[in-house]
């Protein structure tokens, strides 16, 4: 009872959370909104007993990528203009689409014969997926830092401007 | 025969070496100043890949404890992607656009993408399918916005990258459901799952199915996830959009067909596929197919900039060779493959010729091709409409074959509206594939529009495509041996 | 699962975050709240992952799967802000009226 | 000697690379190119000819290799009774169509090229029985023929020159089709003419129906049938002369030649079931509207395009007969209405090079100060007329003679065409050569020597078979009676058996 | 029937002119220039006459036959052979074409000897004995062909160079449209002919005689008696029928005569040669060597005689109202013609094949008078600006007198000989109807004849001064040929005399093997006592002379004045004759104006509806290419609105990061997938 107590209570923040972030017409609030949709996630995480899962959700999700969002909103938005006259064309029929989908989604979810097994194991992860990584999954795991680094590379690349030395080295050769 | 990581190593050399090549792209230009370095290592890394590829051969393996499956349709695909990476730095070399930008990152994310294709190809595992189609698209985000100060440019970008996050989330949403109902990641273990359980499942499975295609949909860009395509097409330095037009979207049909063929439809003993559990996505796909040709032809018959012309063709293009694919047989399989050959061909020779006329006069218009075969762009104009007829389908080109070969399988497999739709789409095609050809021959140059000429390199390759459109299309036999041959999958352990 | 919870709780509970992400993405004009609404959707999409992971056999599979999915989500994020910026970067100095727009 | 059929078809290719080579402003050099072509072709159809067993309905001459072993694909020609009188046809008029091109000036290079390709594409429909090959060469010539329609034709070339492609291509694809379900529908996939013939009896009766109508657009587009007919007067009226001539006197002869080809010899049940309607009722259609049409046209060319559509209409009607004396006919009319209509389109282009313009009533008493061509055209157009003595009267009352039996009122309203074309022909006649001199045409000069050369073996051959029809009609006779009586017996129910002689 | 004698001279009577065409037309030109008109003329006529050599030495050797084996074959090469029917070109001389030959050749000789005088002005000499040399040759190829279709042949060959000598001098292009109008409507005929032919061809071929070799057809005709035809016709009566038609428009009878008249703007030795003496004969002729066709089909004979007798009466009506001295001698012709075919249509083929014989002969020898009456008149040819001729041209008055004697039926002149036969046989087979209206018709003969010989030859000289200062007798090459045909005309019916003179008839004895079928031998058994014969003969001359008298009282002694007669009925009477009883006007306003108003439609219907048709595909192509575009851009995203706009707003320092384009494509994306979704789920849950 406890743990579904737990379960509302997070469900209600997640879902919250994320309802704010999906409707809200301010986009700073809809950041601030994501923060709470992930702290949600990460206690239904804990509830899955995917510790380690959870704490990398901590740390990736709410430590980097939030910030980042966060960073980018206000570069761009400025924090003057939260009137935003959002022409929101395709909100209702949006919702129509996502409730529609959902309704469905959830009557095959419960027709469904989902795969469950017969015993629930909860315990630590921690070991069992550092195992993982270096044995069954370690092509995925050093595909990801080639991914890593691609991305890095770019985004340097891209939002790097195009700087003096780079410019005469081009006019120079040309 | 499944090798553990270690032992895996030896069949995966092309890919190390790509790896390599693009660590050492990144080292070298931190050192090197030339920069025309960059692009002669990355061809050297491209080209002594092909060679590995070719001599690595087809081993019917699983690597890497079955993350990845190394099989003759594996090693089709290795093949050709090398060929777009090919073509893709040899165009980037003498494009002028990717002159200005920074030469080191740019092939080391040019040959990262290409190390995400060859993984596409390979990937036997919803996990390794979903980080290989993330890194092929984030890099192909980057490329696409690698033009520095070009609204454009980014914009696509921005678009990409947007549409392929939905994309891939839906996907991986999807991916979760499957995951589910089959209990692993593992093609293999997805099929065996899947023959066993009921139809119980068979919404939820159609429902997965339809959120993955959204992921691997947009990557063939097939309708509807095919809007951003153009755009991107449009926006992208032109060797990056031939990058993605060949490369991209053959490594898109390649994880497809691994994942709705070897993954969740089986191979009856008449040599016709079925899907596994009574999920019909046959049926969908047909008629994304028939859309997709369609609305590909029809949108590009209004279209004014050769790049986005050739945008939509290419969408069109998508759904002629996935006439192949939703036919259920070996024959259409093949089909496929050949078509995906074939417009590797034609399409990257189109492409080639849209760039040696804007390096020339740095236009993408179709204006801009105003008599071009009467004010000294004659071989150019040669060349871009053989890969134009080709494009149509007119015999004597490997377009026609393919098509031939496509047509075939539909008739053979009485998907009888289908070849009408195709046949329809093909007369309708012609229209706006010869409006650039009436643009250079039929009318006269005004103005002071000067000559075309390019660098030897990119006539010797714009030459070897031309010939090979024509050559192809009068001696294709090897090569549709070859794609039969491919089509072996190496189906997982039950 | 102590507690009466069962798989098609935590199930429905993705499917609810999954319908909220795709109304953001669908509603959004805006490029960085789309991609919030792509983080939405990465989040339900992992709540699956992680439940089957639980309730099903493949334990360890579904945990690397969605911690490859946190992974890839931050990457994105990365390339994706890094453009958003270049964007707003470049029209700032940039004279509006030279900038091609890509249409039709 | 063994070659003979594959260095017919493809000198003109060896010539076109030859030419491709020469200097661009070489024109002379290109030009005598171009016809030196040719003349293998002119030698080696007489070599045919001569050596042609008329006895036999098996394919002679035939070569055959492989080419995609897998997929059934041969290199297989050859000619018989079907074909041998395209074959001369074309050899024919594409010798004469080079030298009426002597008079191109702008891209003389990429023209006599394009013209070369042209003739290979149009000699390998006629020899080709692989269906396979047949479609390639019968696509091949769709290229070259847009770009001399629309680099070298007249004001809205453009416009016919996309027309003509369009439409050709959607008549050749739905013949893809239906070759591709021949080719699975046969018991032992294969893409040889003459093996999907012997297996006829295999097919389904629904399948040859669907096939049947499939190749029979396609055909028909070529011919061109009504109603797929528009884009023919737009393409001749802009077409420069010689193409207009190959035009006329070649490609729309492929279409009927298709039609016996594949519909007649590969589908006779739902041929015999279906030609009534199909090749009877349209080509009287054809007949009697395309001599009404022509009747109302003002411009030269565009009348002598549309009297293509009614002389073309016999030949259907032939066709749709079933008798030894209609098809006979419609074979025989494919070849006179190619000789003739090549010369009445060579004469088109001969006024059109001094006046500059085609307009019927611009003209008027031209026999006056030019005798010879005001001669020769009327020898033309009696020739169209079906006056008796040339060869037209003998392939029109063949088609007609054939045909009433079985179709008496398409018959009479066909034979009445010929109150019509006479009507026309001579209205026209009368308004650009006779009466009153007109002052504006009294400079110029008579037939060159050139255009007499173009003009006069045409015209002799046209005279020789008005009365001695034997020479190409011997050739057919063995082959077509043959046919013919395939199809007949495919029939159900034979009882018209009767009708055959 | 016995096999027919093989010879080889026959194909030389038809190539010689040939040859002499071929030369003319090919190198005539060079030939003038070089050698004269002479030469040309010494070709013309040499190969003519040379022909009618070979042809009498053709008769002579027939003659030498036993009657019943007088039928020789020249055959030369297989024509086509095609679904049984075997045709070659090969010729066949019987007595009918023997007498068929000899009247083209022979007259024709003389004709063309006639031209050499009268064309002696012309620039276009070489042409003009070109195109007479190719209608000799048509003409006999039309005769002596062994087939009916290498009849045709001739057939419509003289059609055309009937066509090309109306528009002989073409650059009056009244004289083109003559011609044209001469080839449609005989077009018209031929087309009726053609279907005979294809009629006739499967009827014999349904009693397995697939022929139609003029032999082989007699000795199988009489298979088809009794077999039903069509629009409920016996099949023998119906290809007569068509066949009949045919012959109307080559012979010029009701309904298609009407070219015949217009054709006189041809020179007038075309007029003589062709639209008198030969062409126009053709359907005779082919009447005669079908009879055994003929004689079957009562009804069909019964329509001929009719028509015949009809055309007779009417041409003649028109012809006393003509002015134009060659239309009056056009409507005779049409009117001469008539009597013909009611001899073919009561059975009397020989007295059929007798009148045209004469009529070749006076007919011809009135034509040269004329023309050369107009050569005189320097191309005048309204007989009112005529008369009092008689004196400055004795040779040509006395000829054409006795030409017109001939054509009236006086004895003993030609015409009385052959006329009175045709009138005797259709009153003696029992058609008194049309023995009226033939009689009436000879009344009409002789006085339009009459008039036309007082106004031109009689009285005072109505013409120009220039005119009548200019007038002479022709030269001898013209009068010498007007000679020979006016003692034909008085001589040439000595080959049948009325059976109370004699028991003469050497050219009934003569042809009576090509009239020996069955049905016809059956037609031909009418016994006539010479007493009705010698009363009919009377009644005849009675009417010749009536004519005559009426004639000489208005025109020479000037009692009774023409006008009156012709303001009877307020001159509309006068008026509805004057004008050939309206028929052309008709024809214009019934069948040319309307086909021509189809033409023009049938121009705009395919210009404007089935090309609009085919275009409509390509409209339907362009119209979904649009409607995709909205889509793309309305329905995705206003584009190229949007994308401005946004991009207008990053201008305007709204620092909004909007990206419009993409949400709309993310949502019609996902709008698609839910689309399917839902589909999937409605459809099987």
């Amino acid at each position: 009872m406890i743990a579904q107590a737990i379960f509302y209570v997070l469900a209600v923040l997640t879902v919250g959370s994320s309802a704010i972030v999906a409707f809200s017409r301010n986009i700073v609030r809809s950041t601030f909104a994501l923060l709470g949709a992930f702290m949600g996630v990460v206690g239904i995480y804990v509830l899955l007993a995917a510790d380690f899962v959870a704490m990398i959700q901590l740390l990736v999700y709410v430590g980097g990528i939030l910030v980042l969002t966060l960073f980018a909103v206000m570069l761009t938005q400025g924090i003057a203009d939260v009137t935003i006259s959002n022409r929101a064309v395709g909100r209702l029929p949006a919702l129509i689409i996502s409730a529609v989908a959902a309704g469905i989604m959830i009557f095959a979810v419960f027709r469904t014969p989902w795969r469950q097994s017969a015993r629930i194991i909860v315990a630590p992860t921690t070991y069992g997926i550092g195992n993982a990584f270096l044995g069954p999954y370690a092509l995925p795991f050093e595909l990801a830092s080639i991914v890593l680094l691609a991305a890095l590379i770019g985004a340097v690349v891209i939002s790097r401007p195009l700087d003096r030395g780079v410019s005469n080295r081009l006019s120079n050769e040309e | 025969m499944q090798l553990d990581n270690v032992a895996s190593l030896s069949h995966f050399i092309p890919e190390l070496v790509l790896s390599g090549a693009i660590v050492l792209l990144i080292l070298l230009d931190l050192i090197i100043v030339n920069r025309r370095v960059a692009g002669a290592l990355a061809m050297a890394a491209s080209v002594a890949t092909l060679l590995l590829v070719i001599a690595g051969g087809a081993s019917n393996t699983w690597l890497f404890n079955g993350m990845v499956v190394f099989d003759s349709f594996a090693f089709f695909f290795r093949l050709l992607i090398t060929l777009a990476t090919i073509v893709a730095v040899w165009m980037s070399i003498g494009s002028v656009e990717v002159r200005r930008c920074e030469q080191g990152e740019y092939y080391a994310i040019l040959l990262s993408a290409s190390l995400g294709m060859f993984l596409m190809a390979e990937a036997n595992n919803l996990l390794m399918a979903y980080l290989s189609l993330e890194l092929v698209s984030l890099t192909s985000y980057i490329l696409t916005g690698f033009l520095k100060h070009n609204r454009r440019s980014q914009e696509a970008a921005l678009k990409y990258l947007i549409y392929g996050g939905v994309a891939s989330g839906t996907m991986i949403y999807g991916m979760s459901w499957i995951f589910g109902i089959a209990g692993g990641l593992d093609f293999g273990a997805i099929n065996a799952a899947l023959s066993q359980s009921g139809t119980g499942s068979s919404l939820a499975v159609f429902i997965a199915l339809v959120l993955i295609l959204a992921g691997m949909g947009y990557k063939v860009a097939s309708v509807p996830f095919h809007m951003w395509a153009p755009d991107v097409y449009t926006g992208a330095p032109i060797p990056i959009t031939t990058f993605l037009a060949v490369g991209s979207k053959a490594a898109g049909f390649a994880l497809l067909t691994r994942f709705f063929y070897p993954a969740i439809s089986h191979l009856a003993a008449d040599g016709n596929w079925q899907a596994l559990s009574g999920v019909d996505w046959p049926q969908l796909l047909l008629v994304i197919c028939m859309i997709t040709m369609t609305l590909g032809n029809l949108a590009a018959l209004q279209q004014n900039n050769m790049k986005r012309l050739l945008a939509y063709s290419s969408i069109a293009q998508a759904g002629y060779a996935l006439m192949g694919f939703v036919v259920l047989s070996n024959d259409g399989l093949r089909a496929m493959m050949f078509y995906l050959i074939a417009y590797y061909v034609m399409d990257a020779g189109a492409f080639l010729v849209v760039m040696i006329v804007a390096n020339a006069t740095g236009h993408e218009d179709i204006d801009a091709y105003r008599g071009l075969a009467w004010r000294g762009g004659l071989v150019p104009a040669v060349a871009l409409a053989i890969f134009l007829f080709s494009l149509t389908g007119i015999p004597l080109t490997v377009g026609f074959i393919g098509k031939f070969y496509l047509f075939a399988a539909a008739i053979r497999g009485q998907f009888y509206i289908l070849a009408l739709v195709g046949i329809i789409n093909s007369v309708i095609s012609l229209y706006y594939y010869v409006r650039p050809i009436r643009t250079m021959f039929l009318d006269e140059p005004e103005g002071d529009e000067g000559a075309v000429t390019a660098e030897a390199w990119n006539y010797g390759l714009m030459g070897a495509l031309a010939a090979a459109t024509i050559v192809l299309g009068l001696y294709w036999g090897p090569l549709i041996d070859f794609a039969g041959r491919s089509l072996k999958f190496f189906i997982g352990p039950a | 699962m102590p507690g009466g919870l069962t798989l098609n709780h935590f199930l429905v509970l993705s499917l609810i975050v999954f319908a909220l992400g795709l109304f953001c993405v669908m509603s959004r004009r805006n490029a960085i709240g789309i991609l919030m609404g792509v983080e939405l959707i990465l989040n339900s999409a992992n709540i699956n992952y992680l439940a089957f992971a639980l309730f099903g056999g493949g334990r360890y599979d579904g945990q690397v799967f969605s911690l490859f999915v946190i992974m890839l989500a931050a990457a994105e994020a990365v390339v994706g802000l890094a453009i958003v910026l270049a964007i707003y970067q470049d029209l700032r100095t940039i004279d509006v009226d030279a900038t091609e727009t890509l249409n039709g | 000697m063994d070659h003979l059929l594959t260095i017919i078809t493809f000198a003109p290719l060896v010539g076109m690379v030859l030419i491709l080579l020469c200097p661009r402003d070489q024109h002379n050099l290109i030009r005598w190119l171009a016809a030196a072509a040719t003349v293998p072709q002119i030698v080696i159809a007489i070599y045919l000819y001569a050596h042609f067993d008329t006895a036999t309905t098996a394919v002679q001459f035939a070569e055959r290799y492989p080419w995609v072993p897998a997929y059934h694909i041969n290199y297989f020609i050859g000619v018989d009774g079907i074909s041998i009188s395209m074959v001369l046809l074309t050899a024919l008029i594409c010798f004469i169509s080079v030298f009426a091109s002597f008079g191109i000036e702008k891209g003389v290079k990429g023209y006599f090229a394009l013209l070369l390709l042209l003739d290979t594409g149009m000699m390998g429909v006629f020899v080709a029985l692989d269906f396979f090959l047949f479609y390639i060469f019968w696509e091949v010539m769709l290229l070259p023929m847009y770009f001399l329609i629309g680099i070298w034709g007249g004001p809205r070339r453009e416009y016919a020159a996309i027309k003509f492609f369009l439409y050709t291509l959607l008549g050749s694809v739905l013949i893809l089709l239906a070759m591709l379900g021949l080719y699975y529908y046969n018991p032992t996939p294969t893409f040889d003419m003459t093996k999907l013939a012997a297996n006829a009896a295999s097919y389904s009766i629904t399948f040859q129906r669907i096939a049947w109508i499939a190749l029979f657009i396609g055909f028909a587009i070529k011919i061109p049938a009504f109603p797929f007919h528009t884009w023919l007067p737009d393409a001749h009226v802009e077409a420069p002369t010689a193409i207009s001539v190959i035009l006329a006197g070649i490609l729309l002869k492929m279409g009927t030649y298709g039609i016996l080809r594949v519909n007649f010899g590969i589908l006779p049940a739902a041929t015999h079931d279906m030609a009534w309607a199909f090749l009877g009722v349209v080509g009287t259609i054809n007949i009697v509207y395309g001599a009404l049409c022509a009747m109302a046209q003002t411009d030269y060319k565009k009348l002598i395009a549309y009297s293509s559509v009614s002389h073309m209409g016999y030949v259907m009607l032939g066709l749709a007969a079933f008798t030894a004396a209609g098809i006979n006919g419609a074979v025989l009319q494919m070849f006179n209405h190619g000789t003739i209509t090549a010369m009445l389109f060579i004469l088109v282009g001969v006024i059109y090079d001094r006046a500059h313009h085609r307009e019927i009533d611009g003209f008027g008493g031209l026999a006056s100060h030019l005798p010879i061509y005001a001669g020769i055209t009327g020898l033309a157009f009696f020739a169209a007329m079906g006056l008796p003595g040339m060869s037209a009267f003998i392939s029109e009352v063949l088609v007609l003679l054939g045909s009433w039996q079985v179709h008496p009122i398409m018959t009479v309203l066909g034979a009445s065409a010929a109150i019509l074309t006479a009507g026309y022909m001579l209205w026209t006649y009368q308004r650009i050569y006779l009466g009153p001199v007109n002052d504006r045409y009294i400079g110029f000069s008579d037939l060159s020597a050139r255009e007499l050369f173009t003009l006069v073996p045409l015209a002799a051959i046209v005279l020789i078979l008005g009365v001695y029809p034997h020479a190409i009609l011997g050739l057919l006779n063995t082959s077509l009676t043959h046919l013919n009586q395939v199809v007949i017996a495919s029939a159900p129910h034979t009882a018209s058996v009767a009708l055959a002689h | 029937m016995e096999n027919p004698v093989s010879v080889d001279f026959i194909r030389w009577i038809i190539l010689l002119p040939l040859a002499g065409a071929a030369i003319n037309l090919l190198l005539g030109p060079w030939i003038q220039r070089k050698l004269g008109k002479g030469a040309i003329a010494l070709i013309g006529c040499g190969v003519v006459l040379a022909a009618c050599a070979i042809a009498v030495s053709g008769f002579l050797q027939m003659v030498a036959l036993p009657p019943g084996r007088r039928f020789m074959l020249d055959d030369l090469w297989v024509w086509m052979n095609v679904g049984g029917m075997k045709l070659d070109i090969a010729f066949w001389l019987d007595p009918l074409s023997m007498v068929m030959t000899l009247i083209v050749t022979g007259v024709g000789g003389v004709i063309h000897i006639y031209s050499t005088g009268y064309m002696h002005d012309d620039d276009s000499f070489w042409r003009f004995f070109g195109w007479l040399n190719l209608f000799t040759f048509a003409m006999l190829v039309l005769v002596l062909g062994d087939n009916l279709w290498l009849m045709f042949v001739g057939w419509e060959g003289v059609g055309l160079c009937s066509f090309a000598l109306i528009g002989f001098w073409h650059k009056v292009l009244a004289n083109t449209t003559a011609g044209n109008k001469a080839f449609i409507v005989n077009r018209v005929g031929d087309w009726a002919f053609v279907i005979a032919l294809y009629t006739l061809y499967w009827g014999l071929s349904s009693v397995d005689h697939p022929t139609l070799v003029i032999r082989e057809v007699a000795q199988w005709s009489h298979l088809l008696a009794g077999r039903p035809g069509y629009l409920g016709l016996s099949l023998v009566s119906f290809i007569t029928l068509m066949m009949f038609i045919g012959a109307t428009g080559k012979s010029a009878q009701i309904p298609l005569y009407v070219w015949l008249p217009d054709a006189m703007a041809g020179p007038t030795p075309v007029s003589a040669l062709i639209h008198a003496a030969t062409m126009v004969t053709a359907g005779i002729y082919m009447a005669c060597r079908l009879n055994f066709l003929f004689s079957m089909a009562p009804d069909t004979m019964l329509v001929v005689a009719t028509i015949g007798a009809l055309t007779a009466f009417f041409a003649a009506t028109i012809g006393i109202a003509q002015n134009d001295i060659k239309k009056v001698l056009a409507y005779s012709t049409v009117s001469q013609l008539g009597y013909m075919f009611t001899a073919v249509g009561v059975g009397a083929y020989a007295a059929s094949v007798f009148h045209l014989m004469t009529h070749a002969f006076f007919k011809a020898c009135l034509f040269l008078g004329a023309g050369s009456v107009i050569h005189a008149m320097g191309g005048e040819q309204d007989m009112r600006k005529m008369g009092g001729l008689r004196k400055r041209m004795p040779i040509t008055f006395w000829t054409f007198l006795a030409a017109t004697l001939a054509i009236c039926g006086f004895p003993p002149f030609a015409g009385f000989m052959s006329k009175d036969e045709i009138l005797l046989q259709a009153f003696a087979r029992g058609h008194q109807l049309i023995w009226a209206l033939t009689y009436a018709a000879a009344g009409l003969t002789s006085f339009y004849m009459f008039r036309q010989v007082y106004m031109t030859f009689f009285g005072e000289f109505r013409g120009t001064r220039e005119q009548e200062h200019h007038l002479h007798e022709s030269p001898l090459s013209m009068s010498s040929v007007l000679i020979v045909l006016g003692v034909l005309s008085v001589v040439g019916g000595g080959v049948m005399l009325p059976g109370y003179l004699a028991d003469f008839k050497p050219l009934e004895d003569f042809l009576k093997p090509v009239f020996s079928s069955e049905f016809t031998r059956r037609l031909g058994e009418v016994p006539i006592s010479h007493g009705s014969e010698i009363a009919f003969s009377a009644l005849a001359v009675a009417m010749a002379l009536a004519g005559w008298f009426v004639a000489d009282l208005m025109y020479r002694r000037k009692v009774l004045n023409p006008e009156t007669f012709a303001a009877l009925f307020n001159g509309e009477l006068y008026r509805v004759v004057l004008e050939k009883y309206y028929v052309d006007e008709i024809y214009q306003a019934v069948i040319v104006n309307p086909y021509l108003m189809l033409c023009r439609m049938a121009g705009w219907f395919d210009a404007n509806i089935i090309d609009a048709l085919v275009n409509l595909s390509a409209l339907v192509v362009v119209y979904a290419s649009w409607l995709s575009g909205l889509f793309d851009a309305y329905v995705v995203d206003g584009l190229v609105n949007l994308t401005s706009n946004v991009t207008l707003d990053f201008g305007g320092r709204v620092r909004r990061l909007q990206t419009g384009s993409i949400n709309g494509y993310l949502y019609a994306i996902l709008a698609g997938v839910m689309f399917i979704l839902l589909v999937r789920a409605m459809l099987r849950v």
